[in-house]
């Protein structure tokens, strides 16, 4: 049986991407992509894979969405869709 | 509702990993901006890690880092170490692996969508499309 | 040594790459000799290997010396290489094909991309470590790794090509990320019912719990199938390569044309024969009414169809030889698919000689773009008199690629006719005549300008690319691109001389699997 | 176009979700993933076979360890990859089309300056420390690599990237990744000339005043470093080209 907490994870996990994909605000999508790596990450936590779940904080949400600023404040920062 | 306690519930896991995966995918080939392209890549590949950190859960296990006390010379040296107290290690090193290898993918697609909005000036799909009708081309 | 010879073959090449970053940077006339270096030391191992493989047949090599675990062949707890003779052979081509690529970039790299040459030939020496480490591993995983470092390394040599090259790069970051992210995803579905990694484990394991019915090996095969059919741009799944090809940097077309489709083809095979086995690879099916020999034949009747007629209306010589490859590539598959020996001998033969095909053509073409300043089949217009020494090697390829004897391409799509007439397959015999007789039409067309020069109706285009420095077009060809053009044509004419050898290695490989012909 | 992607989608979706009912339940202890001689080889040998408590680490950086190399090879090429793409050997401004980073104020601002330099210090102290506890607790090289490489990111960020590039120039880090990897594959090489095959640790016990054991148990701390080094200049090296677009001067 999976965790009540696990599953509220994986429900916020799906919003957050959807969420990630529809905003037309690059940069705001660049942001909730850390936050959808964030909660990936706890998820791992959760599912006791503290190596991955590190690696991922400090890779995904860490150096990952820098990088995805970094390249939104040298292009645009509209989107069509 | 049977069916969703059958089928869906004891794999929920597996379940929204297809679902990220369908989202990450369709963003991949659908989407206009190259840069919703790679959000979307990325997403498609944190949905493969979920499946193969999926694989390795084990009900009541602990983390896979042995207690300090089981090393050779310690006080529980010789209590023997049982498989089903420990998570599978061996998905976890191999997501290790594949979580850089994404970071990696995703830093040098990141680089060329810029090297393509230095040479077009967007990054949205149609428009460089209609740039390039315009040259000549065979 | 002779034992160590196996890793050596990747090793080199890596080691290569930190010397250039370590004095390349600073000393840019050192690039050259160590690549150079590197590729010869990597030639060297591999032929050692070779013979090891010739003498004692295949053989493992340990990696970090974990031996197996438990009684009989047991299972493997490191990561492992494994070579055999087929295996040997695509290494050999690898690592010659690259030798000579490299030779041949002497000129180009430095008229092309002045300001980046250590960076080029440090991508140019990892690239060629991950096709080596991609053909030699016994891995399911680790062959993901080196999966993504010849896929990253090839983005990059093509982005750093002009304006069009770094558009058709991008879609070939994303379609080979999902290409890698199915193989990667097929390898976990193989992981959750067998709990190895090891090729062959999963094999033994798939054998002995009698898994060949379950849904989870048969979804994992439908998806390393995807994955290797997107990266080896298998018809319909070709859309990133013609651009990716055209637009790239002279050297970056030269080397990938000929090595990464046919190395993924050699890892098609050998998904076919060691991990799921064969009569699994031709009967099995997702309870459709069809198997999937069959299915995967009439795919690559398609295929040859289709990339031969798309060739046939490209005025770009470097795109017209890229639909060309698509078209071979349909070769190999359905060679490999017929479900007998003479079919996948006849594929693993082709992808020797398309390999070598496709140097000698796009080394040609390179020598032609570099003195004409033109990328069209017009621009050839008068040629074999301008330059009578490339355009014979040019010959020579062109009549390979048709398939006219004594070159090596008669030799095996003999070998692929003979075993689509075994297998019944009259579809395919048909599509690779066709595609002869189209590639006998586009040829001789293109020989046709080039010895009966005729007035040229409209002029040279301009330079597309406004902030390209210009590429000044060459007087005269330097030696170091005319020696890998001749010795790629006089491979193709050795191939073909010694077909009964290399058929015979090639058996040696095969002789002990069991071909199933497929029920129905 | 969409429809087609939508049908491939749905197509994928539904195949990978037909086999999703034939897999072990979630969470048992007894699949053939968890349960197989593989997986219970490496829990129940580790302490034997290389003294590391943290099964991920032994498994990654010895078991596997050649996985691991190529690993860092591809950070490695990543970070050449993005310098031949993007690095601006010369005047970078030239025709770039408006972006917004032109519009950003030229001074750093002293609240975000003055917090990043005392968080700095105490990150890379933490990263190191990630890097050399990895045998007893989560992490190792990679998670440290990055960390040390964020905190050069957070300098850039803070003092804009020329004054991270006086600490870590660019030279320095490339000399810094290939070391890296040359620590890597250099002791395997080592015990490749020592008589045994590639990456087979336990021969260093020759040189290492250790036994065969505990030589593994080290020389994963030794291609740990490696890996940690190329990691943390290749991450650095990859912000400063992309936050710059390859000039090297200014930044976010």
């Amino acid at each position: 049986m999976i965790p009540i907490f696990d599953i509220i994870l994986l429900v916020f996990l799906v919003v957050t991407a959807l969420i990630a994909l529809r905003v037309r605000d690059l940069l705001a999508a660049s942001m909730v992509f850390g936050i959808y790596s964030f909660l990936i990450c706890l998820l791992w936590a959760q599912m006791t894979a503290v190596d991955v779940a590190f690696t991922e904080a400090a890779v995904g949400a860490g150096v990952s969405t820098v990088i995805m600023v970094a390249t939104v404040y040298q292009t645009a920062r509209r989107s069509k869709d | 509702m049977e069916f969703v306690e059958q089928f869906i519930v004891p794999k929920f896991n597996y379940w929204i990993y297809v679902v990220l995966m369908m989202i990450g995918m369709h963003a991949m080939i659908a989407k206009n901006n190259f840069f919703k392209k790679l959000i979307g890549m990325a997403i498609f590949q944190t949905a493969i890690i979920l499946f193969y950190v999926s694989i390795g859960v084990k009900e009541g296990a602990n983390i896979p880092i042995l207690d300090h006390h089981m090393m050779p010379g310690e006080v529980h040296a010789n209590d023997p170490v049982i498989a089903a107290k420990f998570t599978n290690p061996l998905p976890h090193v191999l997501m290790l692996t594949a979580i850089v290898v994404s970071v990696a993918t995703l830093g040098l697609a990141l680089a060329i969508s810029q090297k393509i909005y230095r040479e077009y000036g967007t990054l949205e799909e149609d428009d460089i499309l209609s740039q390039i009708k315009l040259e000549p081309n065979d | 040594m002779g034992e160590q010879a196996p890793i050596a073959i990747v090793l080199a090449p890596l080691f290569g790459a930190l010397l250039i970053a370590f004095v390349g940077i600073r000393f840019k006339a050192l690039c050259l000799p160590v690549t150079l270096g590197a590729l010869t030391v990597s030639l060297a191992a591999t032929i050692e290997t070779f013979r090891t493989v010739l003498s004692e047949g295949e053989f493992i090599y340990l990696i970090s010396g974990w031996e197996r675990l438990g009684e009989g062949k047991g299972i493997s707890i490191g990561i492992e290489y494994r070579v055999d003779a087929i295996s040997a052979l695509v290494l050999l081509v690898i690592a010659a094909v690259s030798l000579l690529v490299a030779v041949y970039s002497r000129t180009r790299v430095v008229a092309e991309t002045p300001d980046r040459i250590p960076y080029y030939y440090m991508l140019y020496l990892l690239l060629v470590a991950g096709l080596a480490g991609m053909t030699i591993t016994n891995d399911a995983f680790n062959l993901f790794v080196l999966l993504e470092i010849s896929s990253l390394t090839s983005y990059a040599l093509i982005a750093v090509g002009s304006r069009r090259a770094v558009l058709s790069a991008f879609n070939y970051v994303i379609m080979g990320t999902i290409g890698a992210s199915f193989y990667l995803l097929g390898v976990g579905y193989l992981y959750i019912k067998t709990g190895v990694l090891n090729m062959e484990d999963i094999h033994a394991v798939i054998v002995a719990n009698d898994l060949a019915e379950s849904p989870s090996i048969q979804v994992a095969f439908v998806l390393i199938l995807m994955a290797v059919w997107i990266k080896m741009a298998f018809f319909p799944l070709h859309a990133w390569l013609p651009n990716a090809y055209s637009y790239s940097p002279t050297t970056t077309g030269a080397l990938m044309a000929p090595l990464v489709t046919k190395v993924m083809i050699y890892i098609m095979i050998r998904m076919m024969v060691t991990v799921f086995g064969l009569d699994y690879a031709f009967r099995a099916t997702l309870g459709m009414p069809f198997n999937w020999s069959n299915l995967v034949v009439s795919l690559s009747s398609i295929a040859i169809v289709a990339g031969s007629v798309m060739a046939l209306s490209r005025r770009d010589l470097k795109k017209m030889l890229s639909y060309i490859i698509i078209a071979e590539v349909g070769y190999m598959v359905g060679g490999a698919w017929l479900a007998n020996e003479r079919g996948m001998t006849g594929a693993v033969y082709h992808i020797v000689n398309d390999a070598f095909m496709t140097l000698c053509l796009f080394l040609a073409v390179g020598v032609f773009i570099a003195r004409t300043g033109d990328p069209r089949i017009a621009g050839m217009n008068g040629l074999f008199k301008k330059m009578p020494i490339t355009m014979a090697a040019f010959t020579i390829g062109a009549l390979s690629m048709i398939g006219l004897p004594p070159t090596c391409g008669f030799f095996s799509k003999w070998y692929l006719v003979g075993g689509g007439i075994e297998a019944g397959q009259w579809h395919f015999v048909g599509a690779l005549l066709f595609s002869s007789l189209v590639n006998a039409v586009i040829f001789f067309r293109i020989f046709e300008i080039a010895y009966f020069p005729k007035e040229l109706s409209d002029p040279a285009p301009e330079c597309t690319d406004p902030d390209a420095a210009p590429v000044a077009t060459l007087q005269r060809t330097p030696l170091s691109m005319s020696l890998p053009l001749w010795i790629s044509a006089i491979a193709l004419i050795g191939l073909g001389i010694f077909n009964h050898t290399i058929t015979q290695w090639i058996g040696s490989a095969l002789g002990s699997l069991k071909f199933f012909p497929p029920a129905g | 176009m969409k429809g087609l992607a939508l049908f491939a989608v749905v197509l994928t979706g539904a195949l990978l979700l037909y086999a999703t009912g034939d897999f072990p339940a979630w969470g048992s202890v007894h699949s053939p993933a968890n349960g197989g001689e593989l997986s219970s080889h490496y829990i129940e040998n580790v302490r034997t076979e290389t003294k590391v408590p943290n099964i991920v680490t032994a498994v990654l950086a010895d078991y596997r360890s050649y996985d691991t190399m190529f690993e860092t090879v591809v950070v490695f090429v990543a970070g050449i990859a993005i310098i031949a793409l993007l690095r601006d050997f010369g005047n970078g401004s030239r025709g770039y089309p408006p972006a917004l980073a032109n519009n950003l104020p030229e001074e750093p601002d002293l609240i975000i300056t003055q917090t990043c330099n005392l968080v700095i210090p105490v990150l890379q102290i933490f990263a190191l420390y990630v890097l050399a506890h990895g045998h007893y607790s989560p992490g190792g090289g990679f998670q440290g690599g990055v960390m040390l490489g964020a905190s050069y990111i957070l300098i850039a960020l803070a003092n804009g990237v020329e004054v991270a590039m006086k600490a870590m120039s660019e030279r320095k880090i490339m000399l810094l990744a290939a070391t890296g990897i040359l620590i890597y594959s250099g002791t395997g090489l080592i015990c490749l000339l020592l008589g045994e095959n590639f990456l087979d640790y336990h021969v260093l016990s020759r040189i290492l005043p250790t036994d065969p054991i505990m030589a593994r148990s080290h020389a994963i701390l030794i291609v740990e470093t490696g890996v940690a080094v190329t990691v943390a200049a290749i991450m650095f090296s990859i912000y400063a080209n992309l936050a710059t677009r390859g000039t090297l001067k200014g930044g976010l």
